[in-house]
């Protein structure tokens, strides 16, 4: 499935990753079109509950980027993003959701490159991955 | 002609039930099915939950 | 003033509701005396075809448990829906999807396949699955179609107040009835016979900080019996579920699986403790995370335990 | 001074120093002029990748100050500018200076690079140190403050070629700028400004090796200086981050550092101080080229002494050994050969005298620090006397003073010194200037003009949203009209407009109409990134009358057509969405306010030491009433057992006077034996309650300042207490100063250096004990030239001008000796004729064979440990302590005496050992630092913050202890949880964590966030 477009959400962190994504942006990396970030002020504050109302609301794939640890803005928002992630994919995975379409990188404000290369390679992942079939529960009137 | 009685659904118990009872031309009873429509699929989905939850996962299997 | 018209049905359920509605012990008249039930298949003789002869918005009250798990119990709600001023989904089931509702995490062939062919105590040579039609010498024999997926009630009909709990208490169940008897209800679609506030309002042990080193299975760990159950370890879910039901389960020891449903504002039970949890992780690296890790095991079957129907992401998909 | 004091500052130089002075000045009442030579500000910070010893990325700590400097009200950026002429006195100076031509009008220029990418003429970048290369028309860096283009007049081709001959020679830069901000008239300017202190920051620049041509730099290709060597690590630099070597661009396996290139060197460069800092970063960059190689790297170090004496400096040196496997060799390296591809072959004696020779792809020279060009013209013009290595510092306990009243040096002018100290002798600085200017502050600073703001609360919403071309750089993407058009559709957009430059100062007024005339209640700008113009709108929204919090902005540059430049479709559809999320947010975000707090006008100051003490007469001086509690029976601290400066200066002496100076000063109330018993309230409201010479006292001030000091190491090894003669360096101080009879008749000394430092229970460098030991030798060998002393030192850590005394001592005799962890000297009581007597055996690093020295004294050279009280005090002002007991600061370069929890600051010892001068400095930043909370009489704190719903919160405590600025606390009456707003800093974890949703973060709540991801995702 390779024509296919993804359609990805990011939750940046406003100090560091948001940042380096601007960075990437006056450095003029160039980087396909299928994130579309969500401004967070601490990754700590990106609740799984996001990442699973992106995936059921056909999002294809979703990253979670912040600071390095101790780089926080927060001091230590960020441990909490960190404490999550494992626990987040491990139920994931219990719901067949591919390990490969939730990632979280630390990016911090200078690493324009960096962001660029996460949003290439992530973006093709997903492309290859295919689209994410969620469970539609349908209209009241036809069920089953 | 062929009567068919549905019983439908059969209760004071547990869990859902149906009888069909077919009677001949004559009245007599030709034929009865006893139908359990019900399936839930414990058998399948308690597998991979920890052992030490499925006292609280197959109680209820049957509330009565 | 007339007497009540008082439907009580069971869907894909384990007759527990019905049970608790029996738990009101001799309360159990003062219903009688106020409500004339037409329907209650586990204690009374009723059947579908008097209900369906019934005139549209003739049942007063129908306390509908369950979850639609398959074509007839989804046909029932509809029939029960057209006959009933108000629709009452009834315990965890017909809420979230209940207990019934983690073969959302399986695939529906896997699950014929298991328990009617691989199962030791099966035999089963021809390999024979139930059909929904199925031809005899003197008629054809119908079934109901098993859906691939476990519905909560308001996911196929309109449903007018909720009453969580597995089951709920006789309590909340005879306060459910009076606030019925007397009229004063809440706007539709809201939640009755639970607190706005988590269990640990209700809860009386003690609590200290939430710091947590490590996660314990309830094997692993005798636990003291003053204290907060989650400080010591165990995954309760007291913090994200409604209270209501007296921390029945806490008091016995052991964790809440949070039967009584998330707090209201809260869109995913699930998801919601998963984020408290990460929180309150005492843990800095990867590797102390890891570590904290191994002591939970099931997050998707323990954290859903009662609510996969409702949940964001609903089940497994095959991807 | 009988003329009136002018409540304003000019700042030379903004670097990091000069920012932080500026910052702190404007924040506590007078208006700054910050004074650059270059065309933006950050200096050589800016150029760094990552900085020591926390690898925080520099750009990510340094911006934010870099743009709050830039649009701060009180704050003038004067860049291409120098100082001309100064007359005048402290007070009341007028500063004459000289503003090379931008050739761009700031105002105009909105930085959005068309011109360059026009520009013809290509000229090696000097940011890059070279590497790369620039245009004729460039921002110094890509996030320069100001944004604003400068034309290089040596070679844009108009000005060379076309100017002078009046033809019209290429001038593509006008034709392309959209806003017309190119204006070629602009000549040489003259201005003068009136202001009451000066205060120099010009920073350093590094040394250049050309003149060593046994290490080939300039001939060599792949021998590099550091900071070029910085430039290739930054992801923003001329090879974005990847190792190349510049001889193929291949990637080098092996790297060698070479330290102390024009450092402590007297032969060639005649530089005979310590830079300081080299060996850290040196380890910095060693570690951070592993990472981007991924371990494929032997990266090795070739040292005399391994420096790293600041705080968590010696934990970094053991990380990078241990865990990065960098290479320590110490070698005094003396030349390089190159072989036939370029590589570099290095032959070296081994510590046990082998040779060895080793070949490296690249080999890096850790370059000193020399005093920028202009720094002696610049001392020359104000009349400021410079020593003699051109740095400005000069023994006198004003460690940021000048040899001229009124004028003050701080950062690398005054010497070579690292970030967090250059960033507290900023702030020392700006306390000096405030304390002389005290009577005039708030004079010449613009007040904060709040217009009346109308209640939308209940109305439906009424969105405008203003789509931004931005020039060409979105416009010639993303098809605007088209999103315009799609915006219109939007549930609740009323007015859509199409802009040139949503930013430029015409569209604000626009935007102020429009709220007028269509009665908009939400703004939606799609444009650029909202970190650097978010704040400009919301200014926009207020002058409107309208709640500032109710603006939201879609990054459809930096994040959609900068990025997308290939493909307009998909940006253009990228770019909707983008507004779609923007206005299905803006929609439910509600109105939030900014709560003034007064702020109550006094200090407490916990510690009587040196710091503690400078720190309160600072404040005292600044019209602040101050507490000073010292739990001792006399104020003095730690210092009253020392008698010399480093090069003797008289301590008792300055100790007295400062006491003086405090028990005098009617301002500050001195409470002796006094111990805090509790502390309730917050930033601008403390109540603290403390009992002293047995009454009770409870008083209220604003701020508060940790100066407890640190305790002096009881060693309980090589024999200490067993034999009189085993003493502490400080011991050994005071027998010389009272000329004692038994130091008369001693033949052998032998001093001990870091025993209880550098060892697992303190893994730390006690900072001052090298030079305090190499002081006491020198003065042991001048009162008696034929006593034998003898220093016995793990690395001997000198550091900045204390390498002369370093130095003096080897000349006049004093033997050094190099032992090692693993094979400490033994100090034994052997039998002698008439008793016993001290026997030293150390093995001997060059022989390489055991050394017995019998001796009279053994004075050992003990560690500062931290406050015994520090625990007590840290959990009452609830302030965080490292593992080693000193206390933690906000962050440690950028805000060294700050803590997270606003109002609480920290000074002295108890922040990590240091020495006098070093505190004095800490102690009056401290005092700047709280001047900036008490100068602001109200505090605005609010915004973006957290509040729990009493009503829903079930009392489950998940939230309590997760603040880090102890902003939630728990209501053990009402078993519920609460958030002080004023700590609050908005992040939100509280709310992510809240399993109930009772926890709420404005303007972030779950409703926003969900809203914007189904906008994202439908």
């Amino acid at each position: 499935m390779v024509d296919f477009e993804p359609k990805i959400i990011g939750f940046l962190c406003n100090w560091c990753s948001y940042a380096g994504a601007d960075l990437a942006g006056v450095s003029r990396l160039q980087y396909p079109a299928n994130l579309r970030v969500v401004r967070v002020m601490c990754s700590g504050r990106v609740d799984p509950t996001f990442v699973f109302k992106a995936l059921s609301q056909g999002a294809d794939g979703v990253l979670i980027a912040g600071c390095h640890p101790g780089d926080c803005h927060y001091t230590e928002g960020n441990y909490n993003t960190l404490k999550r992630y494992p626990l987040m994919m491990q139920m994931l995975e219990q719901f067949g959701v591919e390990r490969e379409r939730v990632r979280m990188e630390w990016i911090s404000a200078a690493e324009g490159t960096i962001y660029a290369d996460v949003v290439r390679e992530f973006t093709e992942t997903i492309r290859q991955l295919g689209p994410y079939k969620r469970r539609l529960v349908k209209g009241r009137d036809q069920v089953g | 002609m062929s009567r068919r009685i549905t019983i439908d659904p059969i209760t004071r118990l547990e869990g859902h039930g149906k009888i069909e009872i077919f009677l001949n031309d004559a009245g007599a009873v030709d034929d009865v099915y006893f139908q359990i429509p019900e399936l839930r699929g414990f058998e399948k989905f308690c597998e991979g939950r920890p052992v030490e939850e499925l006292p609280r996962i197959v109680s209820r299997i049957c509330g009565v | 003033m007339a007497k009540l018209n008082l439907a009580l049905y069971w869907a894909a359920a384990c007759g527990g509701c019905d049970v608790a509605v029996l738990d009101v012990n001799e309360k159990i008249l003062d219903i009688a005396a106020v409500a004339n039930i037409v329907l209650w298949p586990v204690a009374l003789d009723h059947k579908y075809a008097d209900v369906a002869k019934m005139a549209p918005g003739s049942i007063d009250l129908c306390l509908f448990n369950g979850a639609i798990r398959n074509s007839e119990n989804e046909q029932i709600a509809r029939m029960l829906r057209e006959k009933s001023q108000v629709l009452v989904a009834f315990g965890s089931c017909a809420i979230s999807g209940g207990i019934p509702a983690l073969a959302n995490l399986k695939d529906r062939d896997d699950i014929l396949r298991r328990v009617y062919l691989e199962t030791p105590s099966t035999v089963n040579p021809d390999g024979v699955l139930p059909q929904t039609g199925c031809p005899t010498p003197v008629g054809d024999l119908h079934l109901p179609e098993f859906y691939d997926f476990v519905y909560s009630l308001d996911q196929v009909v309109e449903v007018d107040y909720y009453v969580p709990g597995c089951p709920p208490t006789p309590q909340r169940i005879w306060e459910v009835v009076q606030a019925v008897v007397s009229g004063n209800l809440p706007p539709r679609g809201a939640t009755v016979g639970a607190l706005d506030k988590s269990l640990c309002d209700e809860c009386q042990r003690v609590k200290r900080d939430k710091k947590i080193k490590r996660f314990y299975r309830s094997h692993e760990i005798i636990t003291d019996p003053e204290l907060c159950l989650l400080e010591q370890g165990l995954l309760c879910m007291g913090p994200v579920t409604r209270g209501g039901c007296g921390t029945q389960c806490i008091n016995a020891n052991m964790p809440c699986r949070g039967c009584y449903g998330p707090l209201p504002g809260v869109t995913d039970q699930g998801a919601k403790y998963l984020s408290s949890i990460g929180a309150i992780m005492d843990a800095r690296t990867p590797e102390e995370v890891d570590e904290i890790m191994q002591g939970i095991v099931d997050p998707a079957g323990t954290f859903y335990r009662f609510g996969m129907s409702t949940s964001l992401l609903k089940g497994a998909v095959k991807q | 001074m009988d003329h009136p004091k002018v409540g304003a500052v000019m700042v030379v130089g903004g670097g990091v120093a000069g920012i932080q002075a500026a910052l702190d000045l404007a924040d506590s009442g007078f208006f700054v002029y910050l004074v650059e030579n270059s065309p933006a500000i950050g200096g050589v910070m800016a150029k760094l990748d990552k900085t020591f010893p926390t690898n925080d990325c520099s750009m990510c700590i340094l911006s934010p100050k870099l743009v709050e400097s830039g649009r701060h009200g009180n704050i003038e950026l004067i860049t291409n500018a120098e100082v001309e002429s100064v007359r005048g006195s402290a007070g009341n100076f007028t500063v004459g200076l000289r503003i090379k031509p931008r050739f761009v009008n700031i105002e105009k220029c909105v930085g959005c690079g068309v011109c360059a990418e026009k520009c013809p003429v290509k000229v090696p970048d000097r940011f890059n140190e070279g590497l790369g290369d620039r245009k004729a028309i460039y921002t110094k860096y890509a996030q320069a403050v100001p944004s604003a283009y400068v034309i290089d007049p040596e070679h844009c081709l108009y000005l060379t070629k076309g100017l002078d001959k009046g033809k019209d020679v290429c001038k593509l830069c006008v034709k392309h700028c959209a806003s017309q901000a190119i204006d070629f008239e602009q000549g040489e300017q003259f201005i003068a400004k009136m202001v009451g202190a000066i205060i120099l920051g010009t920073g350093l620049e590094t040394f250049n090796p050309t003149g060593f041509i046994n290490y080939g730099y300039g001939t060599y290709p792949n021998v590099m200086t550091s900071i070029e060597f910085e430039r290739m690590l930054s992801a923003s630099g001329p090879t974005s981050g990847h190792l190349e070597r510049p001889s193929d661009g291949g990637r080098p396996k092996k790297i060698a550092w070479i330290q102390c290139v024009g450092s402590r060197d007297v032969a060639k460069s005649g530089n005979a101080y310590c830079s300081s800092v080299c060996c850290t970063y040196a380890l910095k960059e060693a570690i951070v080229a592993r990472e981007h190689a991924h371990g494929e790297l032997d990266a090795a170090i070739f040292h005399m002494d391994m420096r790293t004496f600041g705080k968590d400096f010696e934990r970094y040196l053991e990380r990078a050994r241990y865990e990065f496997g960098v290479r320590l060799v110490r070698s005094r390296i003396y030349e390089l050969q190159e072989g036939e591809h370029n590589e570099l072959i290095i032959r070296y004696a081994q510590l046990n005298g082998e040779v060895k020779t080793e070949t490296f792809d690249l080999v890096v020279l850790s370059v000193g620090m020399v005093p920028g060009k202009q720094n002696q013209v610049l001392a020359n013009k104000l009349g400021i006397g410079l020593n003699k290595y051109g740095f400005s510092q000069y023994p006198n306990f004003n460690p940021v003073s000048t040899t001229r009243e009124g004028i003050y040096a701080c950062g690398a002018f005054q010497g070579p010194m690292d970030i967090p100290r250059t960033v507290m002798h900023a702030s020392a600085a700006a306390g000096y200037a405030a304390t002389i200017l005290a009577g005039a502050r708030n004079t010449l600073t613009k007040p904060v003009v709040k217009p009346t703001q109308k209640d939308v609360a209940g109305q439906a919403p009424r969105v405008g949203v203003f789509v931004c071309r931005c020039g060409i750089n979105i416009g010639a993407v993303v098809d605007v009209p088209d999103v315009a058009g799609y915006a219109r559709e939007l549930p609740g957009v009323v007015h859509v407009e199409d802009c040139l430059f949503a930013c430029s100062q015409d569209n604000q007024s626009k935007i102020r109409e429009l709220i007028e005339s269509k009665n908009l209640n939400r703004i939606v700008v799609a444009s650029c990134t909202p970190r650097t113009h978010e704040p400009m709108f919301r200014q926009t929204l207020r002058e409107a009358g309208l709640n500032p919090y109710l603006f939201e902005m879609a990054n459809i540059r930096e994040h959609c057509s900068w990025v997308h430049a290939g493909n307009n479709e998909a940006a253009t559809q990228k770019a909707k969405v983008l507004v779609k999320r923007a206005v299905s947010r803006v929609v439910l975000q509600q109105q939030l306010y900014e709560i003034d707090l007064g702020v109550e006008q006094a200090a407490l100051v916990v510690g009587g030491g040196v710091a503690g003490m400078n720190c309160a007469l600072d404040l005292a001086q600044q019209g602040i009433q101050v507490y000073l509690l010292e739990k001792k029976a006399e104020l003095g601290g730690l210092t009253r057992r020392v008698h010399l400066t480093m090069d003797r200066r008289n301590v008792k002496g300055y100790l007295e006077s400062l006491i003086d100076a405090v028990e005098s000063n009617p301002l500050i109330q001195v409470y002796r034996k006094a111990e805090i018993q509790d502390v309730r309230g917050f930033v601008g409201n403390f109540d603290t309650t403390f009992t002293a010479a047995g009454q009770t006292h409870v008083i209220n001030h604003g701020v508060a300042v940790i100066a407890i000091g640190g305790r002096q190491y009881q060693p309980v090894e090589y024999l200490y207490g067993q034999d009189p003669g085993v003493i502490t360096s400080l011991d050994l101080e005071e027998m010389l100063a009272d000329r004692s009879p038994a130091l008369r008749a001693a033949d052998n000394i032998v001093m001990i250096q870091c025993v209880g430092s550098r060892d697992i229970e303190r893994p730390y460098c006690s900072r001052v004990c090298c030079s305090e030991s190499v002081k006491n030798a020198i003065k042991l060998k001048e009162n008696w030239p034929n006593l034998n002393v003898y220093v016995l030192y793990r690395d001997m850590r000198t550091y900045g001008f204390f390498e002369g005394l370093y130095k003096k001592a080897r000349n006049i005799g004093v033997m050094f000796i190099k032992y090692t962890m693993d094979e400490k000297p033994l100090v034994e009581r052997v039998p002698k004729k008439d008793g016993l007597a001290l026997r030293v055996t150390v093995k001997d690093h060059i022989l390489g064979r055991p050394l017995q020295i019998e001796t009279d004294f053994v004075a050992l050279a003990t560690a500062i440990i931290a406050p015994e009280d520090g625990e007590r005090i840290a959990k009452l002002f609830k302030v965080p302590r490292n593992s080693e007991g000193f206390f933690l600061e906000a962050h440690i370069k950028l805000r060294p005496v700050d803590f997270t929890t606003d109002g609480v600051f920290l000074c002295g010892l108890a922040h990590a050992p240091k020495l006098i001068d070093e505190s004095i400095a800490q102690g009056k930043a401290a005092a700047t630092r709280a001047m900036t909370v008490l100068a602001s009489k109200n505090l605005v704190a609010g915004g973006v913050v957290s509040a729990i719903d009493g009503e829903r919160c079930s009392g489950c405590r998940i939230c309590v202890g997760l603040c880090p600025y102890s902003a939630i606390s728990f209501n053990e009456v009402l078993k519920v949880a609460e958030i002080n707003q004023v700590l609050c800093k908005g992040c939100g974890v509280c709310t992510s964590a809240c399993p109930t949703t009772a926890c709420n973060t404005s303007n972030f709540s779950d409703e926003i966030i969900m809203a914007e991801i189904e906008a994202l995702c439908t």
